[in-house]
């Protein structure tokens, strides 16, 4: 692995503690995943990978490129933008899909619709 | 170098598709117009390409698209074999062209375009000297065929093509598997240079070579409907849209010439003695198996595309055998019959198509042949001779016409005299005897008179009960150009009875020239550009 | 005319007037130019044939030379000696009389061109059988005999026994021609030749060949056929069926005898062996017997006349195979009575057939007072057959008497063949009279279907004249056919070799002349004998039912019907399963074989583990194990597996240093995913556990499990061994120096799939395009199942909120419910479009390219139609698919031909840097247009694929309306 | 004029940027194919009819932005802990919230801020109502949800967007 | 790391083929898409595998043995393309042959469960 | 010693993330229901992506960010079309 020899060792243990803090995020979010009860529970838990858990490992791309290349390289904070945009459609999408379900199964748990709806 | 004239009967079909696609298909009369044109131009650049590989000696052009070294691009190589192929499916495709405007092509969209893929499928695979490109053209064409087979949708065909498609698509996989072992093995993909490398290659991976040229042999034999990898062939043939089956007359040719060229060039005597004849055994007693297989099924075929479709079956079997003997002399035979029974072949379904049709457009059933029990069972009760029967028998023209071309297509595929099919199986008999005793060679021979022989039991029955127990059944509305798309093919099939010896001439010229490869390697890579 | 280009000339005339006679269908009454096209052509052949004879006469043999296929020694060989001269007079002679006869007989509504052009054809085949001098060139004209003799016979289509009988004699006669045409090619192989001169003279090295016995059993097999000898014989019966003028020409006067013809003909070359000499001469006896014993029951005239034929026949055959020189002499002399007798009996039968409407023997009698001329005909002629003396008949009985006598083959044998052609000979007798005394003698019955007249005059004339003929050659044989005879026996037998014969009608009283009378006298005791009985018999006894018909249709139902669909019954190949079964294990059977056919190293390197990928794969095996277990019955959770299994081979690209090959995995996933849910709403419902699961499937389970798990293993090792064997020097390594330099890109890969290998792109989009258009084509017709026709339950629960209400609009939850991911996705829609041109326009140097773009472009399309649905979205842009499909491929060609413009050749690649103001260096290749293309056509195909799966649903009524009740009755 | 060129002036600036970023690179030429990309797309973004949006305050989107960055961190924090805890006495629950913003840019941002933020997640939305009902992870407190979803958020949308 | 991907493709590949030669038309083609992952890593790994290599030309000139080898790819690319084209294609017929027949059985007729 | 450090943590997050998946894995199995399958995809998908910016991370290639882009910006379109599916029954209406 030369290239990252060339990382100035503050650099590089700026980059380990980032990917380790975002990916032990990523782990925690699906951790909750298995964990967590019901689906309405379950469905928060993914959010710690998307939000800070890619967020630290951006930033240790980030970090880590940068310095490299001698220039700022902001490349990836598109993942972070496009994510940001994109995970809400899915969960809201998916969530009221439950929702419909539950409340076709007439489910205790979920609120029924209201008189209209 | 630049002769543009091998590139043009792929090119030319592709830009006619793109052409035809942007026209749109309301415009039917350009959409026609450009797809009569292209037939015509590629028929004449065919027979351009022949004249100029079959000028003298061993004369193999070669094309190295992009203008790349032929053994790092993609080159295109004429030799005799392909040009006779191009010839073969860009004739057949102008001779089908007449029927196709008649009423088959308006029953679903973009016929004429896929027509054209399926040319340019074709004319690519006969033409490449590159194995993955190769693989690229039988998609091409395979892609062409799931349209075409498809053509008009109804029951029968999708149930017929899901099969089809899903058979192939597992072949595609084994093209797959077996092209990149290949390519692992020896580090190229042209088939010239794989032929120079493959009596050089290591022991220790020659395994894997043989692996490798095995699974893409299965490939191969699936598209040639080798038994028992051939099942789907007749259910798809026997529903795809007359035209359309005819033109797959053509397709499993396509088969049998990879497995002719590759298993000569890359496996022929030159090879080595780890590897020359590789698969040959296979190809044989698969070929002899397949001839029984058909000829079971033909007999007990209960309409008339599936009977035709049985005979697919039956000739792609003799060509496997024919193959396998790896003798150039049943090799040139073997061309010949290849050429006659795909004309044959495509002039039985257009017959069988009109026969099925009673004018209604909607209906795309074949014609059943099931009262065949009642044939010998009906006389029986009364007397030996019934009184002569002296009642009227009149025929109408177009079943007469339809029961001449019947017969000569019974004729041809029977391989009974005086149409060429009689030709055709002398030239590959004759020289099977010269094979010596190899059992091999007997069974085959035997097979295939026999074959014949069943050809005329089950022909006979079918003929006799379509047109003369049941004339009332047909109604065929037969026009004047669905009927010239059968002429021209019979026609050539008489023609060649005639003047046969220039065609048989110019086969044995074209077995000689792929039994000894050595040619083609040396003009297709040049020691002037050996290495870069 | 010189004598040289006579053959032909003799053989072309039939085929040229069949010809012409064809062309006169249809028009009016051109019957009588048929029937005297034909009669003037039999007649012009036979001049000319007697033309020749002076040349036949001194020894000579014509031969004419036609180049036809010299390469595989097949050359039209024209050859003529006296033996055949003298079938071709025969052909001719009965066919100048069979056209007059025919005139009268056939009926002017039928279809006469038909008939008249195929009696032609018939005559100019028969005429090639006895001219060929290659043996190729006789099995080709011997099976077009057969061809016409099928049509002729079929000639009365609408009855059963006609198609029957031209079945059986086109089945029993062609194959033994493709049996004849096996034995000629091996005679062919052994001799070194197919001409007739060379095999004529190479007959002692034909008979010790070892291919001697195949060669003979399978020629034997072609004559016997032919000439309906036994156990194939049951076909002439049949063929009856026929009109009479074909039955007196084809099968007795010519087509029958071209398989006594072909024994006459080898004789020289396979005869004189024992295995000849049982095979025929026993097959001859056992014909002989056969024959006479059955005509002598027959009730049908033309019945007695065919069995009689088969007797006769067999008596030829027998002469043959006895292998004497005299036996062969006797067998030819016999074969010109035969046909001279015989042609002129069956006119007879066809004239009463025609006069008194029935052929049947119990019902016809006493008909010399209607037709006097013709009864005596009928007399002489019949008195032929029978072998009185002064009559042809007579003659070549005595003869074969003679041989008979002469054969030594052991005491027990020599006597065997006396008796049993004493005793047909004595048959031929019983059934002569039977013929005659039950036709024209006798009592009137009392009703005659037709009241009978003596035919006219030209009917009566060809009948006449072969009557005649028996007599003149019964009475001066030595002059009549004395030359002849002599001619054609010594051009069988070399001219040396003729033996002593004499034709004379008196040879004293010698044994023979004994037992001839002995047979006539029997015959005519076994008449009185017989004639109640047989009066009241369908069928003759022992024999009768033993019908070789029945037996043969029985035989071929079995062979070619019962058989062939108890195949298909038992293993039914047409289903999918099946047949992929055999594929899977064909590939694993070719494979295996060729893998370990020789042996390759196989170590496992463990060090090489990388944890982090191992544990990668776990789960992506984890992913396909669970997809293959839920695809059945939770095909959304397989398909989510499959996600995660495309996931994670796409993370393995990533890792082993190939992101265009993860871009484009990805992209090709999520799209494929779309489509395969676009699809599972057609699906029918599977629900576990509704239908017992039998032992068979469990059986199948395992079984499919079980191979799936050897192919696995197999594919693994092949792939194990051929990473560890990685090849030295392959062509990527030219990839790699040239992309940059003389490709214009440093992403080698887009470099290969746009230039050096652009070619297969080229292929690899019309796939795509092709594939689009077939989609396309096939739903414009699609027909859903019944069950999937209604909109989703889910849909029709939804809209019951707002059915209810009236402020809110019908599809309000909907619109609520997209409201907000629909905005989302409409504001990326620009940024996917951006970011696809972002990686079409880097793709040359970095991971992208035309179809990665391409189906960026596609995605961003598809989540709007799924945000917003297809109407709103065709409402505001215009898609166009199959232009852009019709675009791509043409830029993309134009591009490749470009290239000849400049002298290159296609798909040349044109790259240079261009110094720019303001926008710097930029790079200019034309691989880049060619990727534009591509990119078209995968924008173009992928969209369509998708929306015409998608408009499926559209095109349905929306059944809203009602579908609250719907709910309701299902809540 | 404007107008008809640069119907979409917010728009086309975001996608140039984004088209630099993806360029990694300033270069004049780079930034003139952005910016013509960006007009030609938010002229494609505009054949698709979207709703008018107008943004009224940028400074307190930025304030917005900084204390939905500070919630995500927090909730994190939070969240993590539950799922590593296994807390079964922890309770979730819908809370329904009943809006005054209607919109639609206003009600997307509103959307990926709740659901981004880990612990709530949007679930439905009713326009008739204009009710919003979410999902809390750790619901403690119905009204508290409501009133901090409404003051922490909706107010500075409804001064953006309205 | 070839351990690895061998068995990965030999685990994709049975669990492809097992569905290939199952009765109902979903599982055909989720097999086909199994034994196409398979088949394209087959490919992909016959040039030998390499961690860490540079996908895309640094400079003009260079050492040719730190780049992976791009021919595989360009070959897996084409054939992921055609795999995707005959995939969409099945999926097609397999419906309109489940509302041709009614059923999903890849016979079209619905004997077996 | 620094970097040998980085060797590691990287190894170690790849891990992290790749039990990461196999939770998503085992719930995309297990279910429930079609929404707890479509919802583990979903996290599978983000999860696969910040592993390939570890893995470009360890290359120090930038390259492998695109593929990560891709997921980003599109890997969701599979997912939105389950959840319709769920919730509507077809996709495209
Ligand atoms: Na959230
Ligand atoms: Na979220």
């Amino acid at each position: 692995m030369s290239h990252l020899d060339a990382l100035p060792p503050w650099a590089a243990i700026l980059v380990a503690v980032l990917v380790l803090l975002g990916a032990l995020l990523a782990f925690v979010g699906s951790l909750g995943l298995l964990r967590l009860k019901n689906f309405y529970k379950r469905v928060h838990a993914p959010t710690l990978g998307t939000t800070l858990g890619t967020f630290f490992m951006l930033a240790a791309s980030i970090t880590c490129f940068s310095v490299l290349h001698d220039r700022p390289i902001f490349y990836e904070i598109l993942i972070g933008v496009f994510l940001t945009l994109t995970t809400p459609i899915t969960l809201m999408l998916l969530v009221r899909a439950a929702l419909y379900r539950d409340r076709e199964e007439g489910s205790a748990d979920v609120p029924q619709a209201p008189p209209h709806e | 170098m630049s002769n543009h004239l091998i590139i043009a009967p792929i090119v030319l079909p592709l830009l006619v598709a793109a052409l035809q696609l942007l026209v749109g298909e309301k415009r039917r009369r350009t959409v026609l117009a450009l797809s009569v044109a292209s037939c015509v131009v590629l028929v004449l650049l065919a027979a351009a390409l022949m004249l100029a590989v079959a000028g003298d000696g061993a004369l193999t052009a070669v094309y190295r698209i992009g203008d790349w070294p032929a053994r790092f691009g993609i080159v295109l190589v004429a030799d005799r074999l392909s040009a006779l192929m191009v010839l073969l499916a860009s004739v057949l495709a102008l001779a089908l062209l007449p029927y196709a405007l008649g009423r088959w092509q308006h029953r679903g969209g973009h016929f004429q375009p896929l027509l054209q893929f399926l040319l340019m499928g074709l004319n690519g695979a006969f033409l490449t000297g590159d194995l993955f490109n190769l693989f690229v053209f039988f998609e091409v064409l395979l892609a062409a065929s799931y349209g075409l087979a498809l053509h008009g949708s109804g029951a029968r065909r999708v149930s017929a093509g899901l099969h089809y498609i899903a058979v192939n698509l597992t072949a595609s996989m084994l093209f797959l598997l077996g092209v990149s072992l290949i390519f692992g093995v020896t580090g190229t993909l042209n088939m010239a240079a794989l032929a120079e490398l493959i009596p050089h290659v290591p022991e220790r991976t020659r395994a894997l070579l043989h692996a490798g040229a095995a699974i893409l042999g299965v490939a191969f034999l699936i598209k040639t409907a080798m038994w028992p990898l051939g099942f789907w062939l007749p259910r798809t043939y026997a529903a795809a849209s007359p035209a359309v089956a005819a033109m797959f007359a053509l397709m499993t040719k396509v088969g049998i010439y990879v497995l002719l060229r590759l298993s000569l060039l890359l496996f022929g005597d030159g090879a080595g003695p780890a590897s020359s004849h590789f698969g040959s055994g296979w190809m044989l007693w698969g070929g002899v198996a397949t001839v029984v297989a058909g000829t079971i099924g033909m007999l007990g075929a209960r309409d008339l595309a599936k009977l035709a479709g049985y005979n697919v079956l039956i000739s792609s079997g003799t060509l496997l055998g024919a193959i396998g003997l790896q003798l150039p002399a049943v090799t040139a035979g073997a061309l010949a019959y290849l050429v006659i029974s795909t004309l044959a072949i495509a002039a039985f379904f257009l017959v069988a198509g009109l026969l099925a049709s009673d004018g209604d457009d909607d209906t795309d059933d074949s014609l059943s042949l099931e009262p065949y029990e009642q044939l010998g069972e009906a006389s029986a009760g009364e007397g030996l001779y019934a009184k002569e029967d002296e009642s009227r028998v009149v025929i109408s023209a177009p079943i007469a016409m339809l029961g001449a071309s019947f017969f000569a297509c019974a004729l041809l595929l029977a391989g009974l005299p005086p149409l060429s099919g009689f030709l055709a199986k002398f030239a590959m008999l004759a020289p099977m005897l010269e094979a010596g005793p190899r059992v091999g060679a007997i069974v085959l021979f035997t097979l295939i008179i026999v074959a014949g022989f069943c050809t005329v039991i089950a022909m006979c029955r079918a003929g006799i009960q379509i047109f003369w127990v049941e004339p009332e059944r047909i109604f065929p509305k037969v026009r004047l150009v669905e009927s010239a798309s059968i002429a021209i093919l019979l026609g050539l099939c008489l023609l060649l009875t005639v003047l046969a010896e220039a065609p048989l001439r110019y086969l044995r010229d074209t077995a000689r020239q792929i039994h000894t490869p050595a040619a083609y390697i040396q003009q297709v890579l040049p020691a002037a550009e050996a290495q870069p | 005319m010189p004598d040289n280009a006579l053959p032909s000339a003799i053989i072309c005339l039939p085929f040229v007037a069949s010809v012409v006679v064809f062309l006169l269908r249809g028009r009016g009454r051109s019957h009588n130019l048929a029937a005297w096209l034909m009669t003037a052509t039999a007649l012009l052949g036979l001049l000319l044939s007697l033309w020749l004879y002076p040349a036949i006469a001194a020894g000579n043999v014509l031969r004419q030379v036609i180049p036809w296929v010299p390469g595989l020694g097949l050359d039209l060989v024209l050859r003529v000696d006296g033996f055949s001269w003298l079938f071709m007079l025969l052909i001719c002679g009965i066919g100048t009389l069979v056209g007059l006869y025919a005139r009268y007989y056939m009926s002017p509504d039928d279809p006469l061109a038909r008939f008249f052009a195929l009696l032609l054809a018939f005559m100019g085949s028969m005429l090639g059988i006895v001219m060929s001098g290659n043996v190729i060139q006789l099995v080709f004209f011997w099976e077009m005999t057969s061809l016409f003799s099928f049509l002729l016979i079929g000639y009365w289509h609408r009855g059963p026994p006609a198609r029957d009988g031209a079945r059986m004699a086109l089945i029993v006669t062609s194959g033994g021609g493709l049996c004849l045409f096996a034995g000629v090619l091996l005679l062919g192989h052994v001799v070194g030749s197919y001409d007739l001169d060379v095999i004529l003279a190479a007959g002692d090295m034909v008979r010790a060949h070892a291919l001697y016995t195949p060669t003979l059993l399978l020629i034997l097999l072609g004559a016997f056929t032919k000439s309906a000898q036994f156990p194939f014989h049951f076909w002439l019966p049949q063929a009856m069926s026929a009109p009479t003028p074909v039955s007196a020409y084809l099968h007795s006067a010519t087509m029958v005898k071209a398989g006594v013809f072909l024994l006459v003909r080898f004789w020289p070359v396979l005869g004189g062996t024992d295995q000849w000499f049982w095979i025929v001469g026993g097959v001859g006896l056992v014909t002989l017997i056969l024959g006479a014993y059955s005509a002598m029951f027959e009730q049908d005239l033309k019945g007695v006349l065919a069995y009689s034929t088969i007797s006769h026949l067999g008596l030829i055959t027998m002469l043959v195979g006895l292998g004497s020189a005299l036996g062969v002499v006797a067998a030819i002399f016999h074969i010109v009575n035969h046909a001279t007798f015989k042609a002129s009996l069956f006119m007879a039968a066809g004239a009463v057939d025609h006069e008194a409407g029935t052929r049947d023997l119990r019902k016809l009698g006493g008909l010399r007072r209607f037709m006097p001329v013709t009864a005596t005909l009928a007399l002489i002629a019949g008195a032929a057959m029978a072998g009185v003396p002064l009559l042809n008949g007579f003659l070549s009985k005595e003869m074969f008497f003679a041989e008979t006598l002469a054969t030594r083959q052991g005491p027990l044998l020599d006597m065997i063949s006396v008796v049993i052609a004493v005793a047909a000979s004595a048959f031929g007798v019983t059934y002569s009279i039977r013929f005659v005394r039950g036709v024209f003698f006798g009592r009137v019955p009392a009703s005659l279907p037709r009241e009978p007249h003596e035919p006219p005059l030209w009917m009566r004339f060809p009948i006449g004249f072969l009557a005649l003929a028996c007599l003149l050659v019964g009475m001066l044989p030595a002059r009549v056919i004395g030359p002849s005879l002599r001619a054609a026996a010594s051009s069988v037998l070399g001219a040396g070799q003729l033996p002593d014969y004499s034709l004379a009608v008196w040879h004293g009283v010698t044994t023979p002349l004994l037992m001839s009378i002995f047979a006539f006298v029997a015959g005519c005791l076994l008449y009185v004998r017989l004639r109640g009985y047989v009066a009241g018999r369908e069928v003759a006894p022992l024999t009768g039912r033993l019908s070789g018909k029945r037996i043969f249709e029985r035989v071929l139902a079995v062979l070619a019907a019962d058989i062939p669909r108890w195949i298909e019954r038992r293993y039914p190949s047409r289903r999918l399963q099946s047949q992929l079964l055999w594929i899977v294990l064909l590939a694993l059977l070719a494979g295996g074989l060729a893998a370990t056919s020789a042996p390759f190293g196989f170590h496992p390197r463990w060090s090489s583990v990388d944890p982090a990928f191992a544990l990668l794969w776990l789960l992506g095996a984890a992913c396909a194990i669970g997809a293959a277990s839920q695809a059945k019955f939770h095909r959304l959770a397989a398909l989510v597996l499959t996600g995660g299994a495309g996931l994670v081979s796409c993370v393995s690209f990533v890792w082993l240093s190939a992101p265009d090959l993860a871009a484009t995995q990805l992209l090709v996933e999520v799209v494929t995913t779309i489509l395969i849910l676009l699809g599972m709403r057609w699906l029918p419902k599977r629900i576990e556990g509704l239908a017992p699961e039998s032992r068979m499937h469990r059986f199948r389970r395992r079984r499919d499990g079980l191979i799936a798990i050897v192919v696995g293993l197999g594919v693994a090792s092949l792939a194990y061994a051929a990473m560890m064997h990685p090849v030295a020097d392959s062509i990527s390594r030219f990839f790699l120096e040239r992309a940059y330099t003389e490709g214009g890109g440093r992403n080698v890969v887009n470099v290969i799939l746009v230039d050096f290998r652009g070619f297969d792109t080229l292929g690899e989009i019309s796939v795509l395009a092709i594939v689009a258009l077939t989609v396309f084509g096939l739903l414009r017709r699609f027909r859903p199942a019944a069950e999937s026709i209604n909109v989703p339950l889910q849909q029709r629960r939804q809209v019951v909120p707002d059915a209810g209400e009236a402020s809110r609009a019908v599809d309000h939850s909907l619109t609520d419910y997209l409201m907000i991911p629909g905005l989302i996705i409409q504001l990326m829609f620009p940024v996917i479009l951006l970011f696809g041109l972002h990686l079409f326009l880097r793709g040359h140097d970095l991971p992208g390219g035309g179809f990665v773009a391409g189906i960026t472009v596609a995605v961003g399309l598809i989540l709007l139609y799924m945000a917003r649905g297809a109407r709103w979205v065709e409402a505001h842009l215009r898609v166009l698919p199959v232009r852009w499909i019709g675009a791509g491929l043409l830029l993309a060609v134009s591009t490749g031909l470009a290239s000849l413009a400049f002298g290159r050749p296609f798909l040349t690649s044109y790259f240079r840097y261009a110094e720019l103001p303001v926008l710097g260096k930029l790079p200019l290749a034309s691989a880049v247009l060619f990727d534009l293309g591509v990119f078209s056509v995968v924008v173009g195909a992928t969209v369509l694929l998708l929306i015409a799966l998608a408009h499926q649903s559209l095109r349905r009524p929306r059944q809203l309306a009602d579908a609250p009740a719907a709910a309701g009755g299902q809540g | 004029m404007t107008r008809r060129w640069l119907p979409y002036p917010i728009l086309s600036a975001l996608l140039l940027l984004i088209w630099l970023l993806l360029n990694q690179s300033i270069a004049p030429g780079t930034i003139l194919l952005g910016a013509l990309l960006g007009v030609a797309l938010a002229k494609v973004f505009g054949l698709l009819r979207p709703p008018k949006a107008r943004v009224r305050n940028y400074p307190l989107l930025g304030l917005l932005f900084v204390r939905v960055v500070v919630d995500i961190v927090r909730s994190n924090i939070a969240v993590a802990r539950i799922i590593l805890r296994r807390d079964s006495r922890m309770q979730s629950g819908f809370v329904a919230i009943p809006l005054t913003l209607t919109d639609h840019y206003g009600l997307a941002v509103l959307a990926c801020i709740i659901t981004s933020t880990p612990g709530t997640i949007w679930v439905s939305y009713d326009s008739s109502a204009n009710i919003l009902l979410i999902h809390v992870l750790d619901l403690v407190d119905e009204a508290s949800w409501i009133d901090s979803i409404k003051q922490r958020y909706e107010r500075p949308l409804l001064e953006i967007f309205q | 790391m070839e351990l690895v991907l061998a068995a990965a493709i030999g685990i994709l590949a049975a669990s492809g083929v097992w569905l290939l030669l199952r009765p109902r038309t979903f599982q055909v083609i989720i097999g086909l898409t199994l034994i196409s992952y398979a088949v394209n890593l087959f490919i992909f790994s016959i040039g030998g595998l390499r961690t860490g290599a540079d996908p895309v030309l640094r400079d003009a000139a260079g050492d040719i043995a730190q780049y992976a080898d791009p021919l595989p790819q360009a070959l897996v690319l084409t054939a992921i393309v055609i795999g995707f084209a005959t995939t969409a294609l099945f999926l097609v017929v397999l419906l309109t042959s489940r509302g041709l027949t009614g059923n999903d059985h890849v016979d079209g007729e619905d004997g077996t469960p | 010693m620094s970097h040998s450090l980085l060797d590691a943590a990287i190894l170690l997050a790849q891990i992290l993330l790749l039990l990461a998946m196999s939770f998503s894995i085992i719930r995309m199995v297990r279910g429930p229901r079609a929404q707890d399958r479509v919802l583990a995809l979903d996290a599978l998908y983000v999860n696969a992506m910040i592993l390939l910016l570890t893995i470009g991370i360890r290359s120090g290639s930038l390259l492998y960010v695109e593929a990560g882009l891709i997921i980003a910006l599109l890997g969701f379109a599979g997912t939105v079309a389950l959840s319709k599916f769920l919730m509507r029954g077809q996709v495209i209406e």
